[in-house]
């Protein structure tokens, strides 16, 4: 019983999915404030979703059905097994040596997802699309994982809990890190196809990317494996980077709500500020920049954390 | 990936364009190798609608060629049937009509800065370029009562007139603009992510420029140092100072630059026109049929220089109204722009050179 | 409670068929700081696969007659269409053109009508406020 | 160094004697030269290369009644007109693609409206009307009667 409780309720499905619509609306708002305009009201992820889910589905002819309904889902999956490892509130249902590399391996399938999607849609905007989010995910991939693994040899373990254990009361590795934070949340942002790198599903360039064909109920679950992604790589972040959670539960629980929005704040930010950069800039980023950066910063923690 | 030759129609509808014109780019891997164009989805035949209508009637035709500078095209078209007719207009409506154009020209800016910044993936400059707009969109509605189509124009002279609180009150509203215009004029120069991606971007020389004829601040970004008001002034324009800006280097950067800094000099020269503002009537009693004979008027659009040719045989229709506006210039040039261009950059081309396809068809 | 969903995120593809560009841009408008329609759940979408309510302006000229007809096909029920300004409700001022078709009814069924020349972003809104009762 | 037009028109006299010079100014700063249509190309050569003439800004086709007129409009400071004439029957003058790149769309639209055709201008697509147009050329004179008739 208490794990059911624990994988549809508290840090699982429910919990998470609740997150992704806050965290959402709290982008969008907090764009729209910086742009001078409202935003929408609360419950607009909420409407938005259900209003996806009673649309029409239509299957443009020369796409395989089977595929095309099988990886808005696979990627959800992916998506919903990671916050099994990831923890909320000190606990984590499931956490054993080495969960940080089967998240992050859990981490890049909706990448992969997004790019079959493209692929198969056989549209014009999808091939180009698809072909976008793999150059993008080979440029920002390596400087991610090397960022996020700077945590795990400072606290000498692959356990996520462990890692955000040591770091409770003592200094986060956000002071010991600072450069693998930040590589982390560009590779964050580079994932989650955010605003300044969201050069695959560029409204202006590439129509929808490779969610142009889709609509109604795959649409949807599209959106939601998006958002839920978002709330998930954060969490990663706050673990590795921020403590976790701390001991007392008050301070604990707010201390958690806080670093998240915090990151969030942060995210929405880069968003509002830079223009979408170019392919081919990013690739040259990626390689010329980020990836030497993070390779000095692993370099640095092995001859500190030694 | 394949890298063989892919199709991309860049179609009558995009998100891109805001008005219908077909592009299709022949890429290869993320370099455009050719680009072809349909135009034609918003030829409205006007030029033959309006051997059709009275002169009268041909003002509000004209008037909706194209929705951004409607004033300019009823302007020049005013300002040809007046030539036929011999009527010398009031001082006070040429800078009524001097004013209304050098807001549309403001206006037509900021409207494609924010388009450029949409495009390129820079909301926050679209919401804060249409914001600062809103300011000029209300000056004209003051003015005129209309914010897009003012149809403030007649044979003779300006319908509306603008009496002394109204003139502080558009003075007020133009100090009210000037800090923000300011604002976006600095950050559009030290954004850098905009300058890296408009960078010798969809470069054209000033020998492509003097070959293809084109015109307005696409030319002026290249060197070319051609500004109707100055070298074929129009009355209010012969005694107002003001600097024609041009630039060298030629690509969407320069034109960015340049349109903005028109916009600020247009903002100074709303100024002038208001401080030196003859009074008098705004308008001449003019006959209903004109008198044979031909006229071609230029005037300088927000985009570059607009040409009007009428004909007329004596009675209260046209005999032949030809329009060439200055968007079709620079279409010209856009198969040769997007050339060797990488796909990603195919957005900064676009709507660097400010299409407005409306003018473009007719 | 799926009619409130839809009353509450209207996601809108405009589509131009041969106007003077004066009604796309009090569109465009709509999304800037004064108007803001994203605080009615409406946004602007790119793909037709997307969209929920099409568009349209300016009188239906031949050229863009088939490529409209395909859009409208495209876009996924249930859907709803809004004709923007005098051109795309009567041909407007082009009305008797040879090359230009006249109102947009004679092509898609249409659910409402925003008069003006072009239309005020007040006018848009206040259709859409309409459209959104309309639905419940 | 714009040479004055009085300048030009000299120069062209003296080369193209074919040339009649009916130089009635159109009311606002616009000189007319009248050009036959076969040397129209090297009028225009040289109006570019000696008298940087380069701009011309539009090409203009009317049907007055009797025949069809084209109206080459060049600017550089002051205004040339350049006035060809032509009869309804043989209307077919050179294309001007070479020295004037840009000038492909100003003579397809005149070809579409007038009827009137470029030698050496390949002229398959439409340029403004649409595809199933049923070409009657709408801006010949009888195209208008007829419509108001009907």
């Amino acid at each position: 019983m208490q794990t059911a409780f624990t994988l549809l309720i508290f840090p699982g499905l429910g919990f998470i999915v609740l997150c992704a619509w806050l965290f959402d609306w709290l982008d969008r708002r907090i764009i729209a404030r910086f742009q001078g305009r409202v935003g929408p009201p609360w419950y607009q992820p909420v409407a938005d979703f259900i209003k996806l889910l009673a649309k029409e589905d239509i299957l443009s002819t020369g796409i395989n059905p089977a595929l095309s309904t099988a990886l808005p889902v696979l990627s959800l999956a992916s998506v919903l097994t990671v916050s099994l490892y990831i923890p909320v509130a000190r606990t984590a249902p499931v956490s054993f040596e080495g969960d940080l590399i089967v998240v992050l391996f859990l981490l890049s399938i909706p990448a992969l997802a997004y790019f079959l999607a493209g692929w198969i849609s056989g549209g014009v905007y999808g091939i180009l699309g698809a072909n976008r989010s793999l150059l993008q995910y080979f440029s920002y991939e390596v400087p991610f994982l090397m960022a996020l693994s700077g945590p795990a040899i400072l606290g000498n373990s692959w356990r996520i809990a462990q890692i955000a254990q040591q770091q409770v009361g003592t200094t986060w590795n956000l002071a010991l890190q600072p450069l693998g934070f930040i590589l982390a949340v560009v590779g964050l942002i580079g994932k989650l196809k955010r605003d300044p790198l969201d050069i695959p599903k560029a409204k202006s360039e590439v129509v929808g990317g490779s969610l142009t064909e889709y609509s109604g109920r795959k649409l949807a679950l599209w959106h939601l494996a998006m958002d839920m992604q978002t709330v998930l790589g954060i969490f990663l972040l706050i673990n590795l980077f921020l403590g976790g959670t701390s001991a007392s539960p008050l301070w604990g629980g707010l201390g958690f709500v806080l670093k998240a929005l915090g990151i969030v704040l942060l995210l929405s930010t880069a968003s509002v500020l830079y223009a979408r950069l170019r392919i081919d800039q990013l690739a040259n980023l990626g390689w010329r920049v980020l990836a030497p950066l993070a390779l000095m910063q692993l370099a640095a923690t092995i001859w500190m954390g030694g | 990936m394949k890298s063989d030759k892919m199709i991309i129609p860049i179609g009558p509808q995009h998100p891109l364009l805001k008005e219908p014109i077909a592009f299709t780019l022949t890429v290869e891997g993320e370099r455009v190798m050719e680009a072809g164009m349909r135009m034609g989805y918003v030829h409205r035949g006007i030029e033959r609608l309006a051997q059709e209508r009275s002169y009268v009637q041909t003002i509000h035709l004209v008037e909706r060629v194209c929705g951004i500078c409607s004033h300019v095209h009823a302007t020049t078209y005013c300002q040809g049937v007046e030539a036929l007719l011999g009527l010398e207009i009031p001082p006070r409506a040429q800078y009524l009509r001097a004013l209304l154009c050098e807001l549309e020209r403001i206006h037509s800016h900021l409207l494609w800065l924010g388009v450029l910044g949409k495009n390129l993936g820079l909301d926050t400059i679209f919401m804060y370029a249409w914001r600062d707009r809103e300011i000029v969109l209300d000056i004209m509605e003051d003015l005129s009562g209309g914010r897009v189509s003012h149809a403030i124009n007649v044979i003779g002279g300006v319908r509306s007139d603008v009496d002394e609180a109204h003139c502080d009150e558009i003075l007020r509203q133009l100090d009210l603009l000037t800090e923000p215009l300011a604002r976006l004029v600095g950050l559009v120069e030290h954004e850098r992510t905009l300058k890296a991606r408009t960078q010798n971007v969809g470069h054209l020389s000033l020998e492509q420029i003097r070959r293809y004829c084109v015109v307005g601040p696409v030319a002026r970004a290249s060197g070319l140092d051609v500004d109707l008001r100055r070298d074929m002034p129009k009355a209010p324009y012969t005694d107002l100072s003001f600097k024609v800006i041009t630039h060298t280097a030629g690509d969407v950067w320069a034109r960015t630059l340049v349109r903005m800094q028109e916009a600020v000099e247009s903002v100074r020269l709303c100024r002038e026109i208001l401080a030196q503002l003859p009074d008098g009537p705004i308008s001449v009693k003019a006959k209903r049929r004109v008198p044979p004979g031909e006229v071609v008027s230029r005037a300088e659009a927000p985009r570059g220089e607009l040409i009007y040719y009428i004909r007329s045989d004596g009675s209260e229709k046209p005999a032949r109204l030809k329009i060439r506006t200055p968007t079709l210039t620079t279409l010209i040039t856009l198969p040769e722009q997007l050339r060797e261009v990488n796909m990603a950059d195919v957005p900064a081309v676009l709507s660097g050179v400010d299409l407005c396809i409306a003018c473009a068809d007719r | 409670m799926v009619n409130w969903a839809r009353r509450k995120s209207l996601w809108v593809l405009h589509y131009n068929s041969g106007g003077c560009n004066g009604c796309d841009i009090e569109i465009l408008d709509l999304l800037t700081p004064r108007y803001d329609v994203e605080r009615l759940g409406i946004l602007k979408e790119a793909s037709p696969r997307h969209a929920d309510v099409l568009l349209c302006t300016g009188p239906v000229t031949r050229q863009s007659r088939d490529r409209m007809r395909r859009i409208y096909a495209q876009i996924p029920a249930p859907k709803w269409v809004v004709v923007i300004g005098s051109c795309g409700s009567s041909g407007g001022v082009f009305q008797g053109a040879p090359s230009v078709m006249g109102g947009v009814d004679q092509l898609l069924p249409v659910d409402m009508y925003v008069p003006g020349c072009p239309a005020r972003p007040e006018a848009i809104i206040d259709a859409m406020a309409q459209l959104m009762e309309a639905i419940a | 160094m714009t040479h004055s037009l009085e300048t030009i028109l000299e120069a062209l006299q003296a080369t193209f004697p074919a040339l009649s010079l009916d130089t009635r100014a159109m009311l606002t700063d616009e000189t007319v030269i009248s050009v036959p249509g076969d040397v129209l190309t090297e009028v225009v050569g040289e109006l570019i290369e000696s008298f940087d003439f380069y701009h011309l800004t539009t090409i203009t086709g009317l049907d007055t009644g009797e025949g069809l007129v084209l109206l080459y409009h060049f600017w550089n400071i002051h205004g040339l007109t350049l006035y060809v004439a032509l009869p309804y029957t043989e209307a077919r003058v050179p294309t001007l693609t070479e020295l004037i790149p840009g000038v492909a769309m100003y003579e397809r639209e005149i070809h579409e409206m007038l009827g009137v055709d470029f030698t050496g201008l390949e002229t398959s697509a439409p340029f403004l009307l649409p595809d199933d147009w049923d070409d009657t050329l709408p801006l010949r004179k009888q195209a208008v009667e007829s419509e108001d008739e009907v």
